[in-house]
């Protein structure tokens, strides 16, 4: 177990050299000039000049990209060159708010995902599972951005269930007041695909042998179900959990700016718009470097789900 | 399983538990701004709603007043307005003795005074590179010994602050003299801008690259919270010492003042305890926001939804209803489209630019087949005046009867010019070719994220086709595109100024051959221009400086470096309980003219 | 037998599958058999006979789309089982009737321990608490022989061997002390010495707890070692039934008989198999004189293989890797135009040894003589020209067929590569003829492989090898797949096309009896090593080697008047 | 055996169905699937049409007032269509005169007589549009129509894109193993590492805006999942005897990959190419949404949902509409059919 996590801790290096490698490519070479944004509306090539060798953007890539990896092993991305805050201020204030709407979406999401899929899967084939299908494939081709116009417009506008947009400084009051509706359409748009894609898991599971001899055994179908299809279906939902956490802290960017959420999702955006490269480059790799921790983590967990895992 | 991820991830879960304080009977002003802000340290910010905030919370040693139309400098911390003296090349100004800074941990509970020192401090900091202000240009080549300061400091690295020049001389505590290098009769309204501002220096010191987030200055407000980008708190400073509204500039047939007098005379202002502020981007949340009264005030209100709060032109009934109104605001700024100069673009010959009559025929041409008076109906919804002259109303400069019929929409008069010039279509595909017979292909550059910029593309786009000009709008991040503008790697594209203050020569300046590559965005470069502008700048206000301001006017127009755009007119909206509103051109904020009826909020909240 | 001896009756059962919307495919067609009290019945029949179908019926255990009309009755103490109401049948499924299936290792649930899986049933119809079935759990593996029971309660079911599963498998079927056990070709996934174990402890439970049990299987050498009574299905529908002495003394029905004479038998080796066609037409099993076999001093050895050594590697631990050796040193001479059987059970490394030594793996060590030439040592570009000459044909005859190609494709291609056949049009004709030489008619050219049976595919991959015109034919498993009827004829053609063309085999099988029948010289291999080799009258008749005796008594004896007696 | 032999060329040659023609057979079966296939196919021809100009040519047309009214809603008051221009700002005041500094003084004249020549024509703006209109009076129902084209043109192209990224990807990493997959499994990690969201972000901003860009953008990140499956799906194929029996009688390394495997694992690649299609197609709103996407003198479903934004607020829903349902029509039909493909496709279900 422990010579498993160490060795798969190891593999993770090469992996952030290529995301130091690839976000350096993209956006020291690509990418735009920030010290333009910085000068403001009037500034001369002087001026120009003076910022850019206050950024470093005018060293040789060898030593930007020397600059970028010392950064990543100090955890220190400096500042970011559009507000001068601190990097790791500026994610730690941001994930709070994503995760207030992420972490409710994915635990009801999840559950609700579940429970209709081994409903329809139990009645799979039945009319009642045939329209349920056609619903989700209905709601997953309207897109999101209709959702979040149409919604923002009728439950916060017209109806004035909720606010139409904001974020307070109160944990509860966030939860209670502003997240729902957010939540409410962020779980409206993934349940659909998730219903989907885990009916499919326990469609798998229902044909499986060991189902038959739980049959056999004499099990109600309930029974078989909850306990036997359902504990081999988490297998696989977890990896799909696993694949949609990272997911987690971005956030839905979209949400956030239409309702003024300030996460990480939209703080992305906002970098992304002004070239603010230590926010950018800080982003990338620390949610790179919690994607594969997550993986570790989810396949660590596999051993608790799946005893057929063992840690070679 | 799936249940002890989740517990995990809650667990991660930063939770700011803080309580709101219970408000009560607070005055707390909720608003949106429509663009984030910056950053809090005056001398490092150059976007408006930053600038917006640092009004409340700093001081200038001159204003404007509150009320006052045209706008009329007041002394602030200042304790009059200076003459001009030795030719419009001295100012002399004494601060009132006895302003205090808000309280700071830095003071270590001691009460600061503001002193003249502080004052210089703050100009110098606008020419330390290494506070890359984006306003420095404005103390370049204007105070005496202050450029070699800040050229020596690019060499060492280092700003000299103790360095004592003639052109900052602080004459005693409170008396601060400025020495300028050549005359500028404008110079006061330098001092009267909010990002002009004095500093205390231990406090810029003891925050190092941390000011914006710790303004400390002398204004009625202070920074209480601020999350980036999405929350600004205003609270009351306790220090300061107040003001009262000057009711002597009023109008009393102005509506709008008679209310604000009716509701500040004789108070002690500012009266608003508490402002939170909410940048929102996107037009349709803040909207709703407003209409939902969580917020108190629209600021400019969207275009698009201009017709639902102004129908025909007047405020809804809905909102009427409400006790809703409207002010409706021309503010001192102009959009326009940049023609780039050059004769090259990145290497390749630029169809646009140069001083040949074909070249000159061929922007006047694009200018009159430009559908301007669908730009204002359509996608400003009646919300702007088509610009005469870069000059907008309410600026010193401005000439109510300088009418310019060469940027006015007309087809056929665009055709007949091109025609006249040989811009013809020879291949029979549709559209023009050069006089020479090589195709014509403009090239329009905007900013991708602004569906605002992208509807003025599509705008030239059509307007273009119509008189057979082939025009291929590109998007371009808006960072490259500030970039490609200022380096000249543009055939066309979009621009905007706002007043910094409120002269026609800050509008002006635009087209001065010297400044191109900054804010001469066309690279513009024609000396009888340049003689013309260099003359307007030594003049005092006056009819000789207008007639002045009028040939420059002419010549823009003669060799059409720019199309001239729109003035826009902003309306902004208040709940009823918002008291003694008005908007001032040049400053953006009014928090501390306001006050609130907590009551009846509270009543129309129910 | 009167009729309450019966514990279970089958009448007139039919079964259908719907398909698709227009299409049912009835895969039993009104079949009636009854289940005495305390005796043990064989469903015989080869694949596609209906066999299990007909024991999953009984349980309702059929997928959705099986239908089962009104008329069809399974009565069960004078209840017809296919009417009853879910929750009876849930009562009576694992308490009365329980089932043990082919494959055990995908039967119970993986995410459970086997412990837990046993006392589910005990919960369930005993009524016990989790503490009482646990207790209970340990002693039934106890019951069927698993080792350190109390331990091996907490296993999962992938920390047990194939044979253990199985034994979990029963325990958990006879927990309640069923009536009738419905065994479902419980061994056919096992190596022989462990079948006969399971065979075994069947057999020993069936006495001890006075139960019927309802065998299905399509080996008939299983049923004369196991049944009372034997029914035998083909196509849906039941031949003949009948008790085991009946059918393996006197058969009456022609697909008996053929069933019984197909199979190679260690005491014979006729030239020809007889086929199922040789009984449905009444003629009966010909009379063929006896294949000698065996290797002559003096045969021209073709392929000569040294100190073969196979090693696979696992990644372990922090940056370790573990050597597994498949094959260890393995050392052998092939004749030419002669057979070398190679048995032994799963996991030996027999397969491995044919696909080493013609390069489809590396091989870590040895070498491959042919004419003289060591094969490994080659470059990609000198193996070419020997390639085509030592072949090979797989196991599964659903898998070794590229299912996008017609057989045209499938046959012409090698030609392609080696240049045989001047032009197109000749390597077309070459095609018909070697298709008509293996036994199939011409249009197959342009079918596809999913349009042919298992034995017609293998036919199909003889054709194959056949085009290269090779030296060495590499059968690996090649006929275990198939049905017994099947797998006599595709022996003969084998054998037939020996003779013609001069082939040497390596005939690689588990399958002694088949082993036995086709080769001159047997090499028995154990873990990656060779345990002896030997012709292969010698080796069946007086082996040398402990393994290859325990292996050789494994193999179901069939009908044995003496046992029964 | 040889050429001697008498020509003996092929008898009765009976219709023989490939897998291919065995999944089209169980396709035609699968009543959804077909109506779903019609519903795509119509939506293709209408992006044909639109592209040779039959339909939808004149799109960017301005044939009525702003935000004209469906034509259903014929009556009802549109505030929008009066267009303030402010004309008359400042026409009191003479034109200021520039004929003593105008470069182009001396052709006053004739360019005054040409344009005496030019003909102004006013056109006449529509009330109402069968559908509506959008801000500059253009048919949205034209719009939608002329988006698709766009939009499916980009989900299409950027598909085939990611799928033949991913298919060779895939292909090699599964076929070669050892080295080959380690190199591109790092890769495939590095990608998958990043939150697709903030991969592509990364990539559009810094890339040119345009069509073409999009379709970079999402091909460069979402050929990871096919990747995925195809090199599953080889190391599956590899391990079969059938291409253990090419290897057998010699076939080359690209023959077993390309012409042995490939066919073999087309099916998953198919759906995944189809997947991605919906994928593509709903991605390119959200880009536009960012103003990445299609130049102004486009227009994709994505501009118009953009546009359609602020619309709601003020009561001209249609835009929305048009744009959303079309886009959920087509999407919609291309799911079912992509589920009705991995059905039929499935060699498992024979």
């Amino acid at each position: 177990m422990a010579a498993y996590v160490i060795r798969r801790l190891w593999q993770m290096i090469p992996t952030l050299a290529g995301v130091i490698l690839l976000i350096f490519f993209l956006f020291n070479w690509v990418g735009g000039d920030p010290a333009q944004v910085l000068a403001g509306k009037i500034s001369n090539p002087e001026q120009i000049a003076n910022i850019r060798k206050q950024l470093g953007v005018d060293q040789p890539y060898w030593y930007q990209l020397w600059v970028f990896v010392q950064q990543v092993f100090t955890f220190d991305f400096g500042r970011s060159w559009s507000t001068n805050e601190e990097v790791s201020k500026i994610l730690l204030t941001r994930v709070g708010p994503t995760l207030t709407i992420m972490v409710p979406v994915l635990v009801i999401e999840t559950m609700l995902a579940v429970a209709f899929a081994i409903m329809v899967a139990y009645v799979r084939g039945s009319l009642t599972d045939r329209t349920i299908m056609v619903i989700c494939t209905t709601a997953m081709s309207i897109s999101f951005l209709v959702y979040i116009i149409f919604a923002q417009w009728l439950f916060g506008f017209k109806l004035g269930w909720f606010p139409v947009q904001g974020w307070s400084e109160s944990f509860s009051r966030n939860l209670l007041t502003y997240a729902p509706l957010p939540v409410m359409l962020a779980i409206f748009v993934g349940l659909a695909p998730q219903l989907r894609l885990y009916r499919s898991f326990f469609l798998e599971e229902i044909n499986q042998d060991y189902v038959r001899t739980a049959r056999a055994k004499g099990l109600p179908e309930k029974q078989v179900m909850m306990k036997h299809v359902l504990r081999n279906a988490l297998i696989p939902i977890l990896t799909n959990i696993g694949i949609y956490l990272p997911g987690l802290f971005v956030g839905s960017f979209l949400l956030e700016v239409f309702f003024s959420i300030p996460g990480l999702g939209r703080e992305i955006v906002t970098a992304v718009n002004r070239s603010d490269f230590p926010v950018i480059k800080a982003v990338t790799v620390y949610l790179a470097m919690l994607t594969m921790f997550i993986n570790l983590l989810v396949d660590v967990m596999y051993k608790l789900v799946d005893p057929r895992v063992s840690f070679k | 399983m799936h249940l002890a991820v989740t517990l995990l991830a809650v667990a991660f879960l930063a939770a700011p538990a803080a309580q709101a304080s219970a408000a009560v009977e607070k005055k707390v002003l909720r608003m949106a701004f429509r663009t984030a802000e910056a950053g809090f340290d005056p001398q490092r910010i150059d976007d408006r709603y930053s600038v917006g905030v640092c009004e409340n919370l700093f001081e200038p040693l001159l204003t404007y007043d509150y009320l006052a139309r045209p706008v009329r400098l007041v002394p602030l911390v200042a304790e009059a307005i200076p003459e001009p003296q030795e030719g419009g090349t001295r100012y002399t100004l004494r601060i009132r003795p006895g302003i205090l800074f808000a309280d700071d941990p830095v003071f270590k509970g001691a009460k600061r005074e503001l002193v003249a020192a502080d004052v210089e401090y703050a100009i110098k900091r606008f020419r330390d590179p290494k506070n890359r202000s984006p306003y420095g240009w404005i103390f370049e080549h204007k105070l005496v010994g202050l450029d070699e300061l800040a050229d020596a400091a690019a060499k060492s690295g280092r700003f000299d602050y103790e360095a004592k020049i003639a052109g900052l001389e602080v004459r005693d505590r409170y008396i601060i003299s400025f020495k300028l290098v050549e005359p500028d009769y404008n110079f006061l309204y330098l001092l009267a801008m909010p990002n002009v501002v004095p500093v205390a220096r231990e406090v810029i010191e003891a925050y190092g690259a941390d000011t914006h987030a710790h303004p400390v200055g002398t204004g009625p407000y202070v920074l209480k919270e601020w999350v980036r980008r999405s929350k600004i708190v205003l609270e009351k400073n306790p220090n300061h010492r107040g003001y009262e509204i000057d009711a002597r500039w009023a109008d009393p047939a102005d509506e709008w003042d008679r209310r604000a007098l009716d509701s500040l005379r004789g108070k002690r202002l500012p009266l608003i305890d508490r402002v939170e502020i909410y940048p929102i981007e996107d037009e349709q949340p803040r909207f709703l926001a407003f209409l939902n009264k969580e917020h108190d005030l629209l600021d400019e209100t969207p275009f698009s939804f201009i017709h639902q709060v102004l129908p025909n032109g007047r405020l809804s009934p809905g909102l009427q209803a409400l006790g809703v109104s409207a002010y409706r605001e021309e503010q001192p700024e102009f959009t326009y489209d940049v023609f780039n100069m050059n004769d090259k673009v990145e290497g390749r010959e630029n169809p646009v630019g140069g001083y040949t009559p074909e070249r000159v025929a061929l922007r006047r041409a694009m200018i009159l087949g430009h559908d301007r008076d669908r730009e204002i109906g359509v996608l400003r919804k009646g919300q702007a005046i088509p610009a005469q002259s870069p000059v907008p109303p309410g600026v010193v400069g401005y000439d109510p009867a300088f009418r310019a019929s060469a940027q006015d929409y007309d087809p056929p008069r665009a055709k007949a010019l091109l025609d006249t010039f040989g811009y013809v279509d020879r291949d029979g595909d549709g559209w023009r070719e050069q006089p020479d017979g090589r195709p014509l292909m403009i090239e329009y550059k905007y900013n991708a994220g602004s569906q605002e910029s992208r509807q003025l593309a599509e705008l030239w786009s059509k307007s273009m086709a119509d008189v057979g000009i082939r025009l291929e709008a590109v998007a371009v991040q808006f960072v490259d595109l500030l970039k490609d503008k200022k380096v000249g790697k543009f055939v066309v594209a979009g621009s905007a100024w706002i007043a910094d203050y409120p002269d026609a020569q800050n509008f002006l300046q635009l087209l001065y051959g010297p400044n191109s590559g900054t804010s001469n965005e066309a690279h513009f470069r024609l000396d009888a221009y340049d003689r013309l502008y260099l003359r307007s700048a030594s003049l005092p206000d006056g009819p000789e400086r207008n007639a002045v301001y009028r040939e420059l006017n002419r010549l823009l127009l003669a060799w059409a470096p720019w199309r001239l755009g729109v003035h826009r007119i902003f309306n902004h909206l208040q709940y009823p309980w918002v008291k003694g509103y008005k908007k001032h051109p040049i400053l953006y904020t009014n928090f501390k003219y306001l006050d609130l009826d907590v009551a009846a909020r509270a009543a129309a909240s129910r | 037998m009167t009729t309450s001896e019966h514990l279970l009756q089958v009448q007139d059962l039919r079964v259908s599958f719907r398909v698709d919307k227009h299409n049912t495919f009835e895969a039993v067609k009104g079949i009636s058999f009854d289940v005495p009290k305390n005796r043990t019945i064989a469903l015989v029949g080869e694949s596609g006979s209906g066999k299990s179908v007909s024991a999953m019926a009984i349980l309702g255990l059929l997928p959705d789309n099986a239908r089962i009309p009104a008329a069809s009755r399974v009565l069960y103490g004078g209840e017809d089982l296919l009417k009853a109401a879910p929750q009876r049948l849930q009562a009576i499924r694992g308490k009365d009737i329980s089932v043990i299936f082919q494959e055990p290792m995908t039967s119970l649930n993986p995410v459970f321990p086997v412990g837990e899986q046993i006392g589910e049933t005990l919960r369930l119809h005993m009524g016990m608490s989790a503490k009482q079935a646990a207790t209970r759990a340990v002693d039934l593996l106890a019951e069927v022989g698993i080792p350190n029971p109390a331990l091996r309660v907490r296993s999962f079911p992938h920390e047990l061997s194939g044979g253990q599963q199985q034994r979990v498998m029963i325990a958990m079927a006879i927990a309640c002390e069923p009536k009738l056990l419905i065994a479902d070709e419980p061994t056919t996934a096992l190596d022989v010495t462990i079948q006969k174990q399971i065979l075994e402890l069947i057999a020993g439970l069936q006495e001890k707890h006075h139960m019927s049990v309802l065998f299905i299987t399509h080996d008939l050498g299983v049923v004369g070692e196991i049944a009372n009574h034997v029914v035998v299905m083909q196509n849906g529908v039941v031949q003949e039934q009948a008790t085991v002495r009946e059918i393996f003394e006197s058969p009456q029905h022609p697909y008996t008989k053929a069933l019984l004479e197909c199979r190679p038998r260690l005491d014979r080796r006729p030239k020809r198999l007889p086929v199922i066609d040789d009984f449905l037409k009444g003629t009966g099993a010909p009379r063929m004189e006896e294949q000698p076999r065996g290797l002559k001093e003096g045969d021209a050895v073709i392929l000569e293989v040294k100190n073969l050594g196979k090693t696979f590697f696992l990644k372990e631990g922090l940056f370790g890797k573990r050597a597994v050796p498949a094959v260890k040193d393995v050392s052998f001479k092939l004749a030419k135009g002669k057979t070398l059987g190679l048995v032994g059970e799963s996991g030996s490394g027999k397969t491995t040894v044919g696909l080493t030594l013609m390069r489809l793996h590396d091989a870590t060590s040895g070498e491959v003589l042919f004419e003289g030439k060591n094969l490994l040592a080659l470059s990609d570009r000198e193996m070419m020209a020997y390639r085509r000459r030592i072949q090979i044909i797989f196991q599964n005859p659903y898998a070794s067929l590229n299912p996008r190609f017609t057989i045209g494709n499938v046959l012409t291609e090698p030609m392609k590569i080696h240049g045989i056949g001047a032009n197109a049009e000749e390597r077309v004709e070459m095609a018909f003829q070697l298709l008509k030489r293996v036994g199939l008619p011409e249009a197959s050219y342009y079918k596809y492989p999913h349009e042919f049976s298992g034995g017609q595919r293998q036919r199909i991959a003889i054709a194959r090898c056949l085009t290269m015109k090779p030296d060495v034919l590499i059968c690996d498993e090649s006929v275990s797949a198939l049905d017994v009827s099947v797998q006599a004829q595709v022996l003969n053609l084998l054998q037939d096309l020996q003779e013609e063309f001069h082939l040497s085999y390596i005939f690689i099988s588990h399958d002694l009896a088949v082993v036995k029948y086709i080769s001159d010289q047997v090499m028995v291999m154990n873990q990656g090593e060779i345990v002896e080799i030997a012709n292969s009258d010698e080796i069946y008749l007086d082996p040398k080697q402990e393994y290859t005796r325990k292996l050789l008594s494994s193999i179901p004896k069939g009908w044995d008047a003496a046992r029964a007696a | 055996m040889s050429a001697v032999l008498p020509k003996h060329i092929p008898v009765v040659r009976e219709a023989s169905p490939g897998l291919w023609a065995l999944a089209w057979r169980r396709l035609r079966a699968d009543r959804v699937g077909m109506v779903s296939l019609a519903v795509v196919v119509a939506f293709l021809a209408m992006m044909l049409a639109s592209y040779a100009g039959l339909i939808a040519k004149d799109w960017n047309k301005e044939r009525g007032v702003s935000y004209a009214n469906p034509a259903f809603l014929a009556g009802a008051e549109n505030l929008e269509a009066k267009e303030v221009t402010n004309k008359d700002f400042g026409t009191q005041a003479k034109p200021v005169d520039l004929s003593d500094i105008d470069p182009l003084a001396p052709r006053y004249k004739e360019w005054e007589e040409r344009a005496a020549k030019i003909a102004v024509t006013e056109v006449k703006r529509a009330e109402t549009l069968p559908f509506g209109g959008d801000k500059w009076g253009r048919d949205v129902l034209e719009k939608a129509i002329k988006g698709s084209e766009v939009s499916i043109f980009v989900g299409l192209t950027a598909a085939l894109f990611a799928t033949i990224i991913g298919t060779v990807l895939g292909a090699l990493a599964g076929y070669w193993g050892g080295r080959v997959n380690d190199f591109l499994e790092w890769f495939y990690n590095i990608f998958t590492s990043i939150p697709y969201i903030l991969l592509i972000l990364a990539f559009a901003a810094v890339f040119k805006k345009g069509l073409d860009t999009i379709i970079v953008i999402l091909a460069l990140t979402g050929w990871t999942g096919i990747y995925r499956l195809v090199r599953a799906e080889y190391i599956k194929h590899c391990g079969r005897e059938y291409v253990k029996a090419a290897q057998a009688i010699g076939a080359s390394h690209f023959s077993r990959m390309f012409v042995h495997i490939l066919p073999n694992a087309s099916h998953v690649i198919l759906v995944q190419l189809s997947q991605h299609v919906v994928q593509f197609i709903k991605a390119e709103v959200i880009l536009s949404f960012l103003g990445l996407g299609v130049p102004v003198d486009m227009v994709s479903w994505g501009t118009m949902l953009a546009e359609a934004q602020n619309e709601l607020v003020i009561g001209k829903w249609w835009q929305l509409v048009a744009a959303g349902a079309s886009m959920a029509f087509l999407v919609t039909a291309f799911s079912m059919l992509t589920d009705s493909l991995r059905d039929a496709l499935d060699p498992k279900l024979k």
